[in-house]
């Protein structure tokens, strides 16, 4: 398996590229793929970005309750989190709420979560959405969870740095995706009838780069037993690691 | 000091949950009061305004789809890796229940506000998005500092009753709520609050710097009432795990409103499962 | 994880609180620094601004009479029982230190309005009062709930730096203060935060559910030195009381500049006392 | 010393009858007369109302810091409170910053404490100042650390409702103060010379009533020793007990 890898391993070692050198990476509930990719990130930097994974009490400092995670945030000492929606577009919005009418919807998603917050203070947000498609990628999003940009006199030292999916990955600037590179196995053509929005493009395209294997060594032998404990199924998926195998 | 009767049965301390009260809950992993709910659900409470601070799961599930609730308050709803909270879901889509979307650190907010006895709370963020559109009770205005940038407020959330499940609690009332400190929040901000816990201490927990520095003061405390595994089938924080097992039965069942009866019938109605 | 260097000498953990910096130290019965602060005296730090969370007794007295502030924001300052700060009473006479009149409950809310970033936080009371009056950056506007009555927002104050003495520390930096739980609010609003410690506990403070409930995270600590009985004379919260003694001397002695100069010369300057 | 009282046992007695039937009565710190009526009401009311000495541990609840009294305060959750002031004036304004120009001063006080929000928001607030002279009590104070009263427009559930001194009591009501009683062994002509504001006062002003022999016996046999773990010195020299008295 050293000399291939799986595409979740592919998009863990994008995500821990993009979180760079930061003192702060924080991870939602539910993120299996973000959660390897900042414990990667911690693994390399030898215990630097501090990671907090929401819902792993070994991997959480919080001692102030549930409102820690916003505060910490909002004190700017967050500077790297995730968001995902059930429709993004190409602004930069998110929807976790409903599609359709808002009094009438045609589906419900859970709710907007703390994002409506979060995406506006933390630094670095990077958008995460595994179904890259027309449903879930579109041209305008039905309800704005909470905005890609905000006009100059809102105070606005967050936002989207980059949407990473299942097929790609773009970066965010001024209220515009950028197709970055695409996956081993997908072309631009794909990403191009799979999106919704309009999004700016190189000439040429590059393929994103696999991992390199120090880092699937890294990956698979340090992080995935760590990783374990939160997401047990996902650890045992795609590392192939399971609880037995680390316990005592 | 003297001994209040603060611990009671369970349906007596759940009295003070009249119909149509505004009653704060916590998220799905702070102390969920899972056995109090089932007796709200027996009970048959009617048109709660209920606040879920700030995300719900099972808990808003089984008020909405046994039609306990009126208003719902939150930010969230979801039986996280076990799918979509699907009572949640249908009301909304059935428009059975009047939703007020949140953003978590709102209701935060919101109810630090009622506990400090003022009448709002600013927050960052919100401004440009529909979470702020849809929502006619938060205003916006131009900070006075700074550079005059626009900034939301959020009225004070003063709930009638905060209701909570604790590892612990003394014959005072005093309730170990450890690091869940959204838990004192929500009794600061409430009028009456009622905490179901695993066991009664004994002794009483202000007497030890080292348990009173987890404890929720006696004196903000309504009831106590002793529940072991009160949580179930949510997590106790440091105590017991969720039961996904049956969260994901209970995701099965509920999918359609006579899988959900039938769910109400077994696991609610039938005491020796509650 | 791994253990940052956080635990260090008094001295080199104090080295962030520079001339002129925005420090901020608990109340007298909190956990007040004093072997830190007597350091901070030796070493001849200058025009600090000054917040005592909300009062202060011998610990801002000594910094004023030692020339180390420029200002100082609180809501008192006093040797309770042992009578007025003499030191705090002579420089506002003598004019010496710009003196920014507060109350309590607001310095709470500007630390609060740090620790949850926003740039400020509305508190009740104050309208019509010369605290108000004199306070240029306090700002007064009408509630927009409500009947639009007046009520005042206060700015955040963000510390450059907190600095506290508490009963433990670990070696991650993680630092338990029980109910003292304005600490948190101080570390979490400041930019760094320094805490001198009677001990260093073996261990992860965060590993046990029960301390973890009284600790502040290493997330937030700078630094951390071991200082025993480092707030004397001054109490310690559950560890030890006032020395009375000590501070009725205190008092006597700075009575006169010349008695608080042979005071600093004997108590603070003497390594054996310090 | 039975037929007798001490003065400050008549204080702690008026005090007591003053706090009336609430749930929650504070003290603050340096305040023995008030506490030991704060003590005295709990003994009679079996519990009721509680009582929070600041200061004593034993006598305190909070867990959530020193803000946790005025947050308590500003919940409706305190129904008494004590206040004093360098100087009080005629329209119940208190003074706790300093004599003369507040920028020229010529006397300094400790400062505003708490009292800029409790004054506001604790019902029945209790002025307590045993040095009754024009020096203390002033036809205006130099500085206003907190007003007796407040424009109608004004968020104000509290306020104050009586002054005692050592000479006397006066309550408090529509921004003036009414002389109550006066205390054995003072005459009303010597309340009016030592006063430095106007008040009201009835055509007969009666004689502040002496503790019962049932609320002395109550004040020194169980009040008093709960009064010295905080107040030792105060217990010991007015109600003779001392740590030893009652230790083991």
């Amino acid at each position: 398996m050293n000399a291939t890898f799986r595409p979740e391993e592919l998009l863990a070692d994008q995500i821990a590229q993009l979180i760079g050198d930061v003192r702060h990476v924080a991870v939602g509930n539910a993120s299996p793929i973000p959660a390897t990719a900042a414990l990667l990130a911690r693994e390399r930097g030898n215990g630097r970005p501090y990671v907090s994974l929401l819902g792993s009490p070994k991997n959480t400092f919080w001692t102030d309750g549930a409102r820690e995670l916003f505060d910490c945030a909002g004190q700017g000492r967050i500077d790297v989190f995730f968001l995902s929606g059930g429709q993004i577009d190409g602004q930069g919005n998110i929807n976790l709420v409903s599609v359709g009418d808002y009094d009438h919807p045609k589906v419900r998603f859970p709710g907007s979560f703390g994002s409506a917050h979060l995406y506006y203070v933390v630094p670095k947000v990077i958008l995460f959405r595994t179904e890259h498609s027309r449903r879930t990628l579109v041209p305008q999003v039905d309800f704005i969870s909470a905005p890609g940009a905000s006009a100059g006199n809102v105070y606005r030292p967050g936002g989207p740095v980059a949407l990473i999916t299942n097929r790609c990955l773009f970066s965010f600037a001024q209220g515009r995706f950028t197709l970055v590179s695409v996956h081993p196995g997908h072309t631009v053509a794909e990403v191009v009838e799979n999106t919704g929005f309009d999004f700016d493009r190189p000439d040429t395209v590059p393929e994103t780069p696999p991992p390199s294997p120090a880092t699937l060594k890294l990956m698979r032998e340090v992080v995935a037993p760590q990783l374990a404990e939160l997401y047990p199924q996902f650890a045992a998926h795609v590392f192939g690691v399971g609880i037995a195998a680390f316990a005592g | 000091m003297t001994a209040f009767q603060t611990v009671k049965s369970l349906d007596e301390a759940l009295l003070p949950i009249v119909d149509g009260c505004l009653l704060v809950v916590p998220r799905e992993v702070s102390g969920v009061p899972m056995t109090a709910t089932r007796a709200l659900v027996r009970r048959g409470v009617r048109d709660l305004h209920l606040v879920a601070l700030p995300t719900s799961s099972l808990q808003a599930d089984l008020l909405i789809g046994a039609g306990c609730v009126a208003t719902l308050e939150t930010s969230a709803v979801s039986l996280g890796e076990y799918g979509p909270a699907p009572r949640f879901s249908a009301a909304i889509l059935g428009r059975t229940i009047t939703m007020k979307d949140a953003t978590c650190p709102a209701l935060h907010s919101a109810l630090q506000a009622a506990e400090k006895g003022v009448p709002f709370m600013p927050l960052r963020g919100l401004i440009g998005s529909d979470v702020l559109k849809y929502r006619d009770d938060w205003k916006v205005i131009d900070s006075p500092f700074g550079n005059a940038d626009p900034i939301v407020l959020l009225p004070a959330i003063k709930p009638d009753v905060a209701l909570f499940h604790a590892p612990m609690a003394d014959r005072f009332g005093n309730v170990w709520i450890g690091r869940q400190r959204e838990l004192a929040t929500m009794a600061h901000a409430a009028d009456k609050t009622i905490a179901t816990v695993e066991k009664i201490h004994d002794g009483n927990l202000l007497d030890d710097p080292i348990l009173a520095a987890g404890t929720l003061p006696g004196f903000y405390v309504e009831s106590v009432a002793v529940c072991e595994r009160g949580a179930w089938p949510l997590p106790l924080p440091d105590h017991y795990s969720a039961d996904g097992e049956h969260l994901a039965l209970y995701a099965r069942m509920a999918a359609t409103a006579e899988g959900f009866a039938e769910y109400v019938d077994r696991y609610v109605h039938d005491k020796r499962a509650a």
